[in-house]
């Protein structure tokens, strides 16, 4: 190395555009093919589907109308269950009959700390 | 008496004032509104306080931390070396949750676009007359990665280390006054109310084999990079074995806090008068702005041509969160996804792109090392 | 167009492609194997899975981790030069209670007869072709002590590191495999019925002084493990005083974590292709076995003499525990004594030649420094 | 040092077998005198036979008759006096008068995690 | 048989037997007494029980510690380059609420004070033939506060570490017994019997402001000491700030306790046989009691110049306060102050003083170095 | 540096006393400087004396008659609370009307561990 392969900023930055799209265009086609060979693939489609979403159910989705003591209620009765209100991303009403989907959807993120 | 008065003025000749400059007193103000924004703001204290209050320790004259050994020469060390980066992704990977990003690998493309803002920058800077490594390490501002951004910075331009960390933090706090007035100028109403739809359940077996191919991908093509993106995916893999709980815990909790303290002080250490009251300071501030900015836009583009290949399915606001600042770009892509249409939960969607963005600007950064060292 | 395909193919020509070799792509494989043993399998993954992706990381090339400055080289330092291994036995001092020990002092001599394994695989090391240091390295795998292991191995014989602490550790978590067919062939089923008399309770004082007297009378006489036995006994102090739990809580939890990490990853880094891949790796291998099989013979036999000599009151299966790897080799005896009479339980009496063996393997590791090195 | 005093196999196991039970045996004389010299001893072989046994009791020995729900009721118990399930190695049927001595037997192995 | 013989010779003469001297059997026994007063007499275990182990340690002979490459070397390596101090202080500083200094500046002047022990005992040292950088060293005993005393006497007397180290953290935990009756000798019942009026309360912003007005000032003046105020200040930053909590938590917990392990530890190490057993450490431990006494005596002095020029609202049992050993001083002072009006609560206030003096013995830590360096 | 500016012992002691007095005393005026500076001083004065003494209140004062009884039902109450023991300075008598007022004097000492 020691020596840059070109100073020509258009050049770096066509290049470096190029390899980001490239590299993760492949980790795209990796993950493609790490869901191909996965042993657990099969089953998990079915099980997960009907497992996961109870558990984040009681948490996540809760029907409320608008009622801060009904919200108080709630927030007791979760907290009941081991959960502190920081892992609750929102309480909010529940419409019709697709619950379960939406649970899901909201689920709580707790994806990375607030941190870097 | 008469010696008294000469003891003592011997003391006054080798205390700071002595020594103390108008720069060292600028560069004191300089940290004490650093830590008004991080204490009295919120913008990132966590990185911005030790980094404020080192930046006040620097410019002390006659400490002697750079020449004499001890705790800030050791920290020193750290920073000059590139210690304190690959440990801090160590403890973000054993944070991190790839999921969103497995369960929709089409995101990693956003992830992709959003590292433009790295080379609008980089191009301006060398347009503004910085060598190409100087302007390597500027641009990475606009991958919102600190510690991709110090780790690339100590590599390439040392003497950019202090004004490249506090504008990348900066911004990153700054990510949701930065990024809805360009997420709007660049979607249509319509757009912006796409409901996505949900994501597939991921397996422990896809969890577990992506930081191990990624880390061999990436490794492979860009050996310079190994060390930060190796940790990361350790961290992920200690996370995820559900086997390691014990390193997992520590690697995002006490270890990634010593780090932290660490680096964020030493970082604020580099900050001497004579090496950032410059005008190439200023320059690196507006030059970041200009990269966040240019790295929304693309994200957003590229959103936008997501939204069009798949017959609006995507919703282009996630384009946005490409750009990192886990996770504060996917939250800003929520709430805007929010306020267009109520029932519209973009998070979760958001955070592919978010965590590929870590992944595009490690990449970026692996590319630059290659090219330019 | 053409100055892009040329500064592309120089990415491409500085990437690790170039260099890749069969024998990085053996060991990465070997690194999944692992990963698979750790995770999947549960083999100490505490250790396996840094280690497994420490080889990983050792076979990308020009990574520069051995050259280069930076985080890689810090670990490799802390490796090279056995720094690891003694806060290691801080920790692990802090979370072992010798209390069995103390009350069943006998059961010290369980603990010396299963250090047999480890001479076992020295004797056939040898006629093998390994030099006398390199012996020494591999027949401490039989002393089933982890951070004895590594940190003799270091001392005796650096090259082969790697396949050492391999061995070490997945034999250790093969102990539930390996033991119960040797105990059933040596012990006949009235010996294995034995229920023995409840241990005496053992005071504070026993307890406080134990640490401090076998650290004078080992390190005394063979100051070249100081460092482990003495750590050992500071953490188990630590433990015992009632008035240190910051200290011990902090070595049993953060600090023995994040050596953990430290050490493993970097035991990992030392398995490069080129002196992993080796016919020895292979001797390693099946040496270990023998040493760990010899060992718990050893063990067993030296109980049944004890429970001739007491007339019966001593169960020959805890002598199986004196091959350390606290506390599975504990558990397989009161497993396996159970399985014979179920109102049996030799769980802590397992204890004492458990904890012993960890004494036993660090004298003779001292033993073999002192006339090896 | 530097030269190894001997390379004869043999030799170097018997000298280090020698030399390993010479040092436990020692050990095992210390705690033999350690034992003797404990200011201690007498008041403890009293006291903590009498003090211990009861202390961990409730958590090690509790009387079960094989149904799930007594189980369950005193795993209720159990958490309730602050003690994790992790904690507990078993809980069993407690047979005859010797229920202590026993209790002491079986006493949770709090011995070492599960790490090295 | 023969070569058998010899072999075990071989190994007893490279045993530590062989060179084991009368002085390191004393030490040994030093350690040992130094374990029973911190286990058995609850005297600062935190800090003595790893010392006395480390003393222990020191005195095996041929374990190499000093010459070769480990973990001990690395240890000695943060003992003698000031590494530890600073970082020992970032958690004490996390640690240390300064409200009540802050609603009461004027018990600043009685941690002023109380270092009159510092010099009284450096010029007793002079007088007695000490070198004076060993006086200066040996005088900071009366700072009560064991991190600037072994910052201050590595960098100024670092043969007389151990012995300043061991009576630093003696005395300070005989507080309780060595206080009392010289404050009842200086006071009189009427004077112990005043009741303080309740402080003001402090804003966060002047809780904020306080670490970073007080770094500025101390640094400028001593930079010597920068390294230390700023660890300390940088730590209370990191408590009041209320947004650092996760760097807070570390500081005051995993980091702190690692620290001072190896401080300790480290510290016992240098307590070798024939630097530690001379007559010197005698004088040392007499001198560090005067130190004790004389801080103790000028604090209470300072207190009833206060008394009487205030008219009677300051208690003067808050002044012994000020030699530091935070909290047990400002206890001792509530408790001698109750029991002379059992409605008397002195602790809030005698927290000023306390606190007080631990920047007061930085401050005059800083004016040796400057003055004897 | 390198040599020591003087090797007298009185005037090393007495340059010292000077600068320990003169700092520690500009550090009083600097106290001064910023409560004079601080913007939010007065609000402070006036909610924190509200707010403050009832929080600190349950846990430092209670009314105790000197009866070893009481002092354990108010332990527990207290523990109750979620304060541990460690927390508690004293528990004490109440008398008149001064309660909040000395409640906030005896406030709990959580001010650095016992540690250095
Ligand atoms: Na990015
Ligand atoms: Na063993
Ligand atoms: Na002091």
């Amino acid at each position: 190395m020691g020596q840059p392969i070109t100073t020509n900023p258009w050049l770096i930055a066509l290049i470096n555009m190029s390899v980001v799209f490239g590299v993760l265009g492949a980790l795209g086609l990796v993950i493609g093919a790490i869901r191909m060979i996965d042993p657990t693939q099969k089953k998990t489609a079915k099980v997960e589907s009907k497992v996961e979403a109870p558990a984040t159910a009681p948490v996540a989705a809760v029907a409320v109308q608008s009622n801060d003591d009904v919200i108080a209620v709630i927030a007791a009765a979760i907290a009941s269950y081991g959960y502190s209100f920081s892992q609750i991303a929102c309480i909010r009403r529940v419409s019709g009959g697709e619950g379960w989907a939406q649970a899901a959807r909201v689920e709580a993120v707790t994806v990375r700390n607030q941190m870097f | 008496m008469d010696a008294f008065v000469v003891a003592l003025q011997a003391v006054w000749s080798d205390s700071g004032f002595t020594a103390f400059t108008m720069g060292n007193a600028i560069m004191m103000l300089v940290g004490i509104i650093l830590l008004y924004m991080a204490i009295g703001k919120g913008f990132e204290p966590l990185l911005l306080t030790p980094i404020a209050f080192g930046c006040i320790l620097a410019n002390f004259p006659k400490t002697g931390f750079e020449t004499d050994p001890g705790v800030m020469q050791v920290i020193l060390y750290g920073i000059h070396h590139e210690i304190f980066p690959p440990l801090i992704f160590l403890g973000v990977g054993a944070m991190t949750d790839f999921g969103p990003l497995i369960a929709n690998p089409k995101t990693l493309l956003l992830g992709a676009a959003a590292q433009a803002g790295v080379f609008v920058a980089l191009i301006g800077a060398m347009l503004l007359g910085f060598t190409v490594q100087e302007a390597g390490a500027i641009g990475i501002i606009g991958g919102a990665d600190g510690p991709t951004a110090i780790y690339l910075a100590v590599k390439l331009a040392p003497n950019l280390l202090g004004a490249i960390a506090v504008a990348a933090y900066s911004y990153m706090s700054l990510v949701p006054l930065i990024q809805p007035p360009i997420m709007h100028l660049f979607t249509t109403k319509k757009e912006r109310e796409v409901v996505m739809e949900q994501l597939r359940p991921v397996s422990k077996f896809e969890k577990l084999v992506f930081p191990v191919a990624v880390t061999i991908v990436v490794s492979l093509l860009l050996p310079p990079v190994t060390a930060l993106m190796g940790m990361l995916m350790l961290g992920n893999l200690f996370r995820e074995s559900g086997v390691t709980d014990r390193l997992s815990d520590t690697s995002q909790n006490a270890l990634i806090n010593i780090v932290t303290i660490f680096l964020a002080t030493g970082t604020g250490l580099t900050m001497k008068a004579e090496s950032f009251l410059t005008y190439q300071t200023i320059l690196i501030i507006c030059l970041g702005l200009v990269a966040f900015a240019a790295g929304t836009v693309a994200g957003v583009l590229f959103g936008k041509i997501m939204y069009i290949a798949t017959g609006g399915k995507v919703n282009p606001l996630i384009g946005s969160a490409g750009v990192s600042a886990v996770p504060m770009a996917a939250r800003v892509s929520q709430v805007v996804g929010q306020k267009a249409n109520p029932s519209n939960f973009l998070l979760m969607h958001a955070m592919g792109p978010n965590v590929a963005g870590v992944i595009g600007t490690a990449v970026a950064a692996g590319t630059m090392l290659a090219m330019l060292k």
